[in-house]
């Protein structure tokens, strides 16, 4: 099981801010890939994807247990 | 401040320059610089209501520290600290406040607009903006070079 | 603060850059910066005691306010609050607070360089550095081009 | 009559902040000029003149009533 975090427009188009997905084994891109079919309302082209709270390219493994964000084009400041 | 302040901080509560601004402070310093980031009114002909910031705290917090690292590296002997608010803001209210102190000035002012760009581009806060007829979540400005002049 | 903040002054008592931050704080505002120039122990390897600071002080917030109005001029929507102490001023202590408030942060940032690199030329305020074994009065960092970065 | 003004060094060199001196007319150049020979041991050579709290170039005329400021390298901030 991996544990996934959504922020601002995705979190308001999924209805949640976290769900848990069961998981073996797999990359980012495999997650992102499950994301897209999962929520295809949601435009995905700017998000990155953080793992356990550090940005990651997508063929970073992912494990269970892991924390994936989805972080769109941030705007603090 | 009766308890420790927390020099890399996202909070939902009000925030201030002074008690970031004294944590900096020390004999070394020469200089201490402040940037707060405050709600502003109208943007690009439009009126803001107020904003609401939403946050992946820890991993914002984490970022925040390493800005802090970074400009430790780059302008040696100044110290940093960060605060960023969250949740519903008013016009005027502080939505994040740099406090850098270093030996000499320059350094303090580089190293503070240093951090500013630095949360722009990589702490995971986000902004929406709360017009009288909608509101829309506020993308990276550095997709829109156009408008980058435009958003604080 | 109960009584009318004097946008510039010059002033024997502890200052502090919470009440100037405030006083440009407006709806108009994106970003507030604040300069606050501190006491350094070590300078060029020698260690200060306490400094004095002196003043012409009606002339030097005459100059004060002209900082401003240039401020204002050159960066349009902004709105400037400086503050100089002097008397006895021991480590750490404030000397001077520039407060600058922008719509946008890249003028913020600029305008209150522009200010303290304006005071140290034309404003009429003296420091003397008082060491273990002496004391010297400070005269014009801009006569020794290869001291600049060691005076703040 | 005029209302001299003392700063930092000069103010100690002279021993004292103010002084009022008998003036009819003149220039601020001659307000140096009777400076320089009542306080000989200071150097008046990066020393700028001020009347009536504004900066002046030493042909500016200087009359009775008058305030002058003897302004050495400003060193604040």
């Amino acid at each position: 099981m991996i544990h996934l975090h959504y922020f601002a427009g995705l979190k308001e188009a999924a209805g949640k801010a976290e769900e848990d997905l069961s998981w073996q084994d797999g990359t980012a891109d495999d997650v992102l890939q499950w994301a897209k079919q999962t929520y295809p309302a949601f435009d995905f082209t700017a998000v990155q994807l953080a793992v356990n709270e550090e940005y990651v390219h997508l063929d970073e493994p992912v494990k269970p247990g892991d924390h994936v964000a989805f972080i769109p084009p941030v705007s603090g400041g | 401040m009766g308890t420790e302040l927390k020099p890399f901080h996202v909070t939902e509560g009000p925030i201030e320059a002074a008690p970031y601004m004294e944590y900096v402070t020390h004999p070394g310093a020469g200089a201490v610089t402040a940037f707060a980031g405050t709600v502003r009114e109208w943007t690009n002909g439009k009126r803001t209501m107020y904003l609401k910031y939403e946050a992946y705290v820890p991993m914002a917090e984490k970022k925040l520290a390493q800005i802090g690292d970074e400009i430790m590296e780059k302008w040696p002997g100044s110290r940093v600290a960060i605060v960023h608010r969250v949740g519903e803001l008013a016009i005027s209210d502080i939505a994040v406040v740099i406090a850098v102190s270093s030996p000499h000035r320059k350094a303090a002012y580089e190293a503070n607009e240093y951090a500013i760009e630095q949360i722009k581009k990589v702490v995971p806060i986000w902004k929406k903006e709360m017009w009288e007829d909608g509101e829309e979540w506020i993308g990276d400005q550095s997709y829109k070079p156009e408008k980058e002049s435009e958003n604080e």
